[in-house]
């Protein structure tokens, strides 16, 4: 029988510091897209609370029940991440894996809000964006989710962009580093 | 430029797609003439002023949204989601 | 008067008072035989070429502002005759030609310059399309040529050959199109319309158009009642509004088109250039400015402004392309109003309206159209035929599905190009 | 020179630099004009047309005249006003526009030509002969205009570009701005402060005078400071704002490093996208000339200018001064330039009735300065009395006044015209022409520095007062109150040439002769004269010239109108609004899983789309693409191929109404397919022409899985959305992308299965998956999903894995695929496989094609609706004159057939109207052993068989052609199902 080995090239790309922040890769383990049909989001919110002890996220918003967490990604969409998701709720939803088709990365520091702030056009700073909160946007020319997590800016891309997000906001690190060596 | 998503609040218009008149929301019955078709189509009441139009939140949530704006002082006096609040 | 080096020479050593008005300001009179809404670049070629082609010298021009301050006034000055589709290609051929005597039609330089269109392609698949429309305009019995990625290097070393996110693969170039002074092709055919006794009437709107029993019978605008046997519309970017005054609803949205242009710089561009990947097109006017557009912001508007988003989208183009020009600073930015068609092309055409006619739809290519859009429409208006170049740019043709002519090909309806 | 005891520079840090090579001293805190000022240099730059010598005329961002290229090779920076570049150790400028040097500059032989060279007379000329437009005239001006040059050589320093977002934008740090800001902040709004400048000041830096009791500059730098601590308040200086935009976006350049000699690690410059949900415009005014002969000599310069240079710099570009003015502010230049130590020869104003406020200098009301001396630098004035008597007075330097004019550009962006006011003779900003903007200070009419404070304290108390923040004014510090008066002057009648744009060589004469032309709309004067199309965008010059066009054709300014103000308000690189594109970033790059290997199997990578793709593997041995290709082409068709298809969208839909979905945006039905099975199917746009095309899966009753082409995938997602958001909500469906879920390969070829059976952890036959079955397969134990399709034709199948183990499963199925005499295929020959079977990818599909023309008519099912379905059957889209899909293949069997060809009948003439159809694929066909071409031709299902003739004019090639079917191997599909 052959043998699959899993492969992340990523890895290879990080962590990266510059100044006051640090990227790195995080492995979101199992996600799953929730999408509750017609009429059905209180029902599926229900059903999430009696398997998992979370709710289905309003609109920007994360659920949590460590280690599972629900991240709101869009209109009539949300993610389960941490774990997989209870068969029982595609009474309620529609349910589409999405594990593999992401790059999660987490930027840490203080200046983290400035250094997505060369790359996307939504005000991240602890004030708009406080924990527990999400949003999906674009950072440079691809679409991302955005969340705020108690190490840092957790940012969810594509998998196939992988190395030109780590690359932008790598870029985007050095010259924030680079300003504040100016004072 | 700056819109407000109903889901996702006020974003850069960068965001966005544009596609056009909302009138296209009201697509002909099955039976209508080529005629109608044709007209529902092509032909725009393109006002210099008050108009819908369609937008859609492309590099965020997904959605439709009907705008309401003026196209000249660009304006935008509200918008709403396509199809209502079915799943948001 | 006529102009010339030894005009200049006289005047010069005399003091320049002998400078008379290029044309005249005259009080509309309360009939003409023909009446052209619209002093921009097409409507004036139009009145030209009705006095100077067909004798008709009982025409008024109405202009709600000043002559040529519309698209002919803000644009980035290109001329070709580079398309691939039946209908555009013998038409812009046609344009090519008028553009190529035009100085001396008009005795006005309007600076034609023939430097050369570069049209590059970035993949195979746009390679292949290249060549079709290359062949296409050979066939037309203009010029193309396919340059392989080294013989575009020759022409503009001064791309990024090397490390450019979209690899140069070629390029179609067209050695008879460049660019041209744009106000004073409008001024140019306004002083040649006046001069063969035409009216140009400035600050002078249509607020109404006459008809009865079918048949137009004049206007009405800001300055009286003007009756008229023939009417032309020729207002891009107000075409809905004019002819919502004769009761139709066109087949246009109005959309908005930035413009770039830099500080004067010595010269460094010597061709048009557009990039195959992303929407950028540049020359270097003999001023100095580089000169540069991109594509529609995208969003119904009359503002004649645009936002930011695709103002970085051009400016990233050009880094992408040629970064040698990242030191050039941007000086002015501006917006036209376009006619957007569905499918990208023009309409020169009749209207169910006797002795009414309709010339819009232009979309972002109305410049280099202003001498064969003027000349079709005059033929079209004096003869009630339409002129052979121009024939397939009818209204119906979204009703029937004929003739669509969908350069890009991303769709014959709205907003897709 | 410099000024003993004046100046804010700092004298203890002297830095060198050099001008045209000659090397000077300068010290912190100096720009490069206030710099060669002190250095005695009066003569910076030549202008535009005349190439007449000029010295600064300002000192900020409005400069038409000293423009200089600072920096060497690839970082030099052309076209630089010497009036904003801080100066630092070792900077390095050259003049420009002239040669062979500054001071003797050939082409100023253009002056001498001047009365031939007016208002558009190159309108009138060079139009003989025709072809010597080009040739001749041409180069010889582009050579002459210009003014710096680039380097020619790509940008090697970095720029970026930046969001940010506040509560209250506050443009401009002087007086206004900062009482503005402090106002917002105290009362707990999110405030950015930007200012063009290094320094916040605004004039206080610029004047003596006090505020609060302390110079103005202590009082600036207190407020600063006190700014600076407040949390909520950003402070960007060297930042102007440049535009504004819709809904509070404004543009905004900041000049990060330029004041450095290196930046290291820092971007030079950043563009910034700054959202404010109001704004406060504090960008002050700017003060005009006076138009009179020969006004463009060194040493003359606006008198505001002058004195900012005698008090923030110390220096003047001479000890002999005079001032020229029409108003009371001029009084206090020669107050301050005498209180300064200078030598004041003259104090002239145009007002007879003007009342000396200057102290002791000699005055002249009622006079005017009629024309200045001395070519390259001023050496004297004429002053001229209401009698008409003159008397030159020998001067080094000028300074003039003809009033100010509100900084009003950015409250004119979006469209709106600002008023005139008879009192200030100046336009003023309307107060609701940019939404949330406020205009406050000198730039709303506000004209004592007391007014200013006031004003801007109470337009930044308004701003956060309307965002719902508990905001309070501040205390209102003293400080100078008096407004001062001033009689219109715009020039000065007189023989000669009087400048209004200095750059372009605008004079009074040339607006004079515009109108005369009858160019007597303001636009038609500007674009026939260039008037304000400078660097400067006529910022000290538009009003004047106005003024005179309207003298110049009797009416009055307001009836005359002004021409438009638009961004940027000073002019921005390219290289920072387009920052990050260069070389790589104009696009994400997206890599499938077996990119790396692939990379390393030495496949060149080609763009499709954001994503890359092998093109072919080549193997020992092969020296060209073509040898690889077909190779894999025969390995395909004779053994086994591996193909990462992973880029093809992949949409999952899940839910009961799936199938009703499907059959309203597919042409073909789809509720009828049964769980287990795929469908070809086809997408059209409502304009009735192909959008797209794929297989979709019915993976269960309840969930299936959508393929699009690569090119088409976002498009089809955003198609999908609308349809369902817009037109059936009332459908139970959801769907989301899966593309990057899963890795997808082709397995294709005769021994496919084989292959296959060799990997799943269960072996497949053809009765558990015949041709267009699928279904859950396992390898490894990895869960997959496994389709019988195929675009090559041959017996195939797509296998998809988590995209975590794609990488693992390429290399597993490629090492599988070679030792059965297979291997990896790219593009190229993926190319070739689905050309000799006929298959359409969006070369054919291009847009302008039906479903008619590619042959799938009766793919529309009569029997149902479908998005398309009604405008495709206009009647000009299902004529038989429709150039249709047909197959190609050269006479002579072995004559290749160029891509983008044209077909014409075998006989007859080549024109437009004999065109039959253009080739859109070619390749050859190692299976046929002849080159093969698909393309659309005229009535072409009826001319199977007919000899056609390839034209490519492009490449000279002629080839007669048979028309065929486009399927040119195993028509009848045997092998699929074999």
């Amino acid at each position: 029988m052959v043998e699959l080995t899993a492969q992340t090239p990523w890895a290879a790309l990080l962590p990266v510091t510059a100044g006051a922040t640090g990227l790195s890769a995080w492995d979101p383990g199992p996600m799953t897209a929730l999408m509750p049909y017609r009429g059905r989001r209180a029902a599926l919110s229900e059903a999430m609370q009696a398997a998992h002890g979370l709710g289905f996220p309003d609109p920007g918003e994360v659920t949590a029940a460590p280690p599972l967490r629900c991240l709101w990604t869009g209109r009539g969409q949300a993610f389960l991440m941490g774990g997989p998701a209870d068969p029982g709720l595609s009474a309620q939803a529609a349910l589409v894996d999405q594990s593999d088709g992401w790059v999660a990365l987490r930027l840490e520091g203080e200046t983290a809000p400035e250094v997505l702030a060369r790359l996307v056009p939504v005000d991240l700073r602890p004030a708009a964006l406080p924990e527990g909160r999400t949003l999906r946007t674009l950072c440079g020319h691809m679409t991302v989710s955005i969340t705020r997590a108690p190490e840092g800016l957790e940012i969810l891309a594509f998998r196939s962009m992988a190395g030109t997000l780590v690359h932008e906001i790598a870029d985007a690190m050095r010259l924030v580093a680079g300003r504040a060596v100016l004072g | 430029m700056r819109l407000s998503c109903p889901l996702c609040g006020e974003r850069d218009r960068r965001e966005f797609t544009y596609q056009g008149a909302a009138a296209m929301v009201d697509r002909p019955a099955p039976g209508a003439t080529t005629e109608q078709w044709s007209d529902w189509l092509h032909l725009r009441d393109n006002p210099a002023g008050r108009t819908r139009d369609l937008w859609y939140h492309e590099a965020g949530c997904g959605a439709w949204l009907v705008v309401e704006r003026d196209t000249v002082t660009h304006e935008i006096f509200g918008t709403a989601l396509v199809g209502g609040d079915h799943a948001d | 008067m006529r102009f010339s080096g030894w005009r200049i020479v006289r005047e010069g050593l005399t003091g320049n008072r002998g400078w008379r008005p290029h044309w005249r300001t005259p009080d509309p009179k309360p009939e003409y035989d023909i009446v052209i809404i619209g002093g921009g670049g097409h409507g004036l070629a139009t009145a030209f070429y009705l006095a100077k082609e067909h004798g008709l010298l009982n025409v008024a021009v109405l202009e709600k502002g000043y002559l040529g301050g519309g698209n002919v006034g803000r644009n980035t000055t290109i001329v070709r005759a580079n398309y691939n589709l039946p209908g555009n290609s013998e038409f812009y051929s046609h344009s090519l030609k008028l553009w190529e005597g035009m100085e001396q039609e008009l005795n006005f330089n309007t600076m034609m310059s023939q430097r050369g269109v570069l049209n590059l392609f970035h993949s195979d698949g746009q390679r292949d399309y290249a060549a079709r429309r290359g062949n296409s305009m050979r066939l037309q019995g203009d010029d193309a040529e396919l340059l392989d990625r080294e013989q575009v290097r020759a022409m503009v070393p001064y791309l990024d050959f090397d490390t450019a996110r979209f690899p140069i693969y070629g390029g179609l170039f067209h050695a008879r199109g460049g660019t041209a002074r744009h106000d004073a092709v409008a001024w140019g055919y306004a002083r040649g319309a006046d001069a063969r006794g035409v009216d140009l009437i400035q600050n002078c709107e249509v607020t109404g158009i006459d008809i009865a029993g079918g048949r137009v019978q004049g206007v009405q605008t800001t300055r009286g009642a003007i009756r008229a046997r023939k009417v032309g519309i020729v207002v891009a970017g107000r075409s809905s509004q004019v002819a919502a005054l004769a009761g139709m609803r066109l087949p246009i949205e109005s959309h908005v088109l930035q413009a770039f242009v830099t500080e004067g710089l010595k010269p460094c561009i010597d061709h048009v250039v557009t990039f195959g990947m992303g929407h950028f097109y540049i020359s270097q006017s003999d001023k100095g400015g580089l000169v540069f557009g991109g594509d529609l912001d995208f969003y119904a508007s009359y503002a004649a402004r645009g936002n930011l988003p695709m103002a970085e989208h051009v400016m990233e183009a050009a880094m992408t392309l040629m970064p040698m020009i990242g030191k050039a600073r941007v000086l002015r930015s501006w917006g036209g109003i376009m006619d957007m068609s569905p499918d990208g092309s023009p309409i020169i055409d009749r209207t169910g309206i006797e002795g009414l006619y309709l010339n819009c739809g232009w979309c972002y290519g109305g410049f280099k159209a202003v001498p064969g859009s003027g000349f079709s429409f005059a033929h079209l208006i004096a003869t009630d035929r339409p002129h052979a170049p121009a024939a397939r740019f009818r209204l119906d043709r979204f009703a029937t599905g004929r003739g669509l002519m969908d350069e890009e090909g991303t769709g014959a309806q709205h907003n897709l190009h | 020179m410099r000024i003993d005891g004046m100046g804010r520079v700092d004298r203890a840090r002297v830095l060198g630099f050099t001008f045209d090579g000659r090397r000077y001293q300068g010290f912190a805190g100096d720009t490069l004009a206030s710099a060669l000022l002190g250095a005695g240099v009066r003569l910076m730059g030549r202008s535009f047309k005349y190439h007449r010598p000029r010295g600064p005329l300002t000192a900020g961002s409005a400069e038409p005249n000293a423009l200089v290229t600072v920096g060497r090779g690839a970082r030099a920076e052309p076209n630089t006003r010497a009036t904003m570049q801080e100066l630092y150790n070792g900077l390095a400028s050259v003049s420009q526009n002239r040669w062979p040097s500054l001071a003797l500059d050939l082409l100023s032989v253009n002056d001498l030509a001047a009365p031939f060279l007016g208002a558009g007379f190159y309108y009138k000329t060079f139009m003989w002969p025709k072809a010597f437009w080009e040739k001749v005239y041409e180069p010889v001006i582009r050579r002459a205009a210009g003014l710096g040059a680039l380097s020619g050589q790509p940008n090697p320093d970095r720029y970026e570009k930046a969001f940010a977002f506040c509560d209250v934008l506050v443009i401009g740090a002087g007086p206004a701005g900062l009482m503005a800001a402090l106002a917002a902040g105290q009362a707990g709004a999110q405030v950015i402060l930007c200012d063009e400048d290094a320094a916040p000041g605004g004039r206080l830096l610029a004047e003596a005078e006090a505020v609060d009791g302390r110079p103005g500059a202590d009082w600036t730098a207190a407020q600063w400071e006190a700014l600076r601590a407040m949390e909520n308040v950003r402070l960007m200086p060297r930042t102007t704002v440049t535009g504004a935009y819709d809904q509070g976006s404004y543009g905004a350049h900041e000049r990060v490093a330029q004041h450095l000699a290196d930046p290291g690690a820092a971007p030079v410059e950043c563009f910034w996208r700054i959202a404010a949900q109001r704004a406060v415009l504090c960008s002050g005014a700017l003060e005009r000339p006076i138009a009179f002969r020969d006004n463009d000599r060194p040493g003359v310069m606006l008198a505001g200018a002058l004195r900012g240079y005698a008090h923030r710099w110390g220096v003047a570009p001479g000890r002999r001064v005079a001032v020229f003015g029409n108003n009371d502010d001029a009084h206090r230049t020669a107050r301050d330039l005498a209180a300064a130590g200078l030598e004041v020869v003259a104090l002239v104003d145009s007002r007879h009735d003007a009342e000396n406020r200057a102290g002791d200098v000699p005055f002249f009301p009622g006079h005017v300065v009629s024309r200045a001396h001395g070519r390259r630098g001023l050496s004297a004035i004429e002053i001229r009395g209401a009698d008409g008597r003159r008397q030159r007075v020998a001067v080094e330097a000028l300074g003039v006044s003809g009033g100010w004019n509100p900084a009003l550009h950015l409250t004119c962006h979006l469209g709106a015209r600002p008023v005139w006011s008879e009192t200030l003779a100046a336009f003023l900003p309307r107060a609701d022409a940019v939404p949330g903007l406020r205009p406050a200070g000198a730039v709303a009419g506000a004209l004592s520095t007391t007014s200013c404070l006031r004003d801007g304290a109470e337009a930044g108390r308004a701003a956060a007062a309307d965002l719902g923040f508990a905001a309070v004014l501040p205390a209102i510090p003293e400080a100078e109150d008096a407004p001062g008066r001033l009689r219109r002057l715009w020039a000065v009648p007189g023989r000669g040439r009087a400048w209004l744009d200095f750059q372009n060589d605008v004079t009074v004469k040339d607006v004079k002769q515009a109108a005369a032309e009858n160019y007597a709309s303001v636009e038609h004067m500007k674009r026939y004269t260039t008037q304000g199309m400078a660097t400067d965008q006529g910022k000290s010059s538009n009003i004047g010239a106005l003024a005179i066009l309207a003298d110049a054709t009797g009416r009055d300014i307001p009836q005359t109108g002004t021409t438009t103000f638009r961004p940027p308000y000073s002019p921005v690189p390219i290289a920072a609004m387009g920052a990050g594109a260069q070389g790589q970033g104009f696009a994400p790059v997206r890599e499938t899983t077996s990119h790396a290997q692939s990379v390393a199997m030495g496949a060149p990578m080609v763009e499709a789309g954001l994503w890359y793709r092998p093109s072919y593997f080549p193997r020992a041995g092969e020296t060209t693409w073509r040898a690889a290709c077909d190779r894999e082409v025969a390995m395909v068709r004779g053994a086994v191929g591996i193909c990462d298809v992973s880029t093809l969208g992949k949409i999952e839909l899940v839910g009961p109404d799936v199938g009703a979905f499907l059959d309203v945006v597919y042409t073909n039905r789809f509720s009828t397919l049964k769980p287990g099975r795929v469908r070809y199917g086809l997408m059209l746009r409502e304009d009735g022409h192909v959008m797209d095309d794929g297989t979709t899966a019915r993976l269960e009753a309840d969930r299936w899985v959508m393929t699009t082409t690569t090119a088409a995938a976002g498009q089809v997602m955003r198609h999908l959305d609308w349809v369902q958001q817009a037109w059936a909500p009332g459908m139970d469906l959801r769907f989301v992308s899966v593309t990057e879920r899963w890795a997808q390969f082709a397995v294709a070829g005769p021994r496919s299965r084989e292959l296959l059976n060799g990997l799943l952890d269960a072996p497949i036959d053809d009765a558990g998956f015949p041709f267009m079955a699928c279904g859950p397969v396992s390898v490894g134990g990895v869960a997959g999903r496994l389709f019988r399709i195929s675009f090559s034709g041959e017996h195939a199948y797509e296998i998809a894995v988590p995209a975590r183990f794609g990488a693992s499963l390429f290399e597993a199925l490629v090492a599988r695929a070679e030792a059965l005499g297979g291997g990896a295929y790219g593009m190229e020959a993926l190319n070739v496989l689905r050309i000799e079977k006929g298959h359409v990818t969006h070369a054919e599909i291009h847009g302008r094609v039906t479903a008619f023309d590619i042959g799938f008519q009766r793919m529309i099912s009569p029997a149902k609706e479908c998005i398309g379905k009604a405008l495709a059957a206009r009647p000009g889209l299902v004529e038989e004159s429709r150039p249709q899909l047909v197959g190609l293949r050269p006479l002579d069997g072995q004559s290749p057939l160029p891509a983008g060809a044209h077909l014409f009948a075998a006989e007859g003439a080549v024109t437009p109207d004999t065109d039959l159809g253009y080739v859109t694929s070619t390749g050859y066909s190692p299976t046929l052993g002849l080159p093969l071409a698909l393309g659309f031709l005229a009535n072409g299902r009826a001319r199977h068989g007919e000899t056609v003739r390839l034209i490519d004019r492009l490449r000279g090639a002629e080839v007669a052609c048979e028309v065929t079917d486009p399927v040119a191997v195993d028509p009848d599909g045997g092998r699929l199902r074999g």
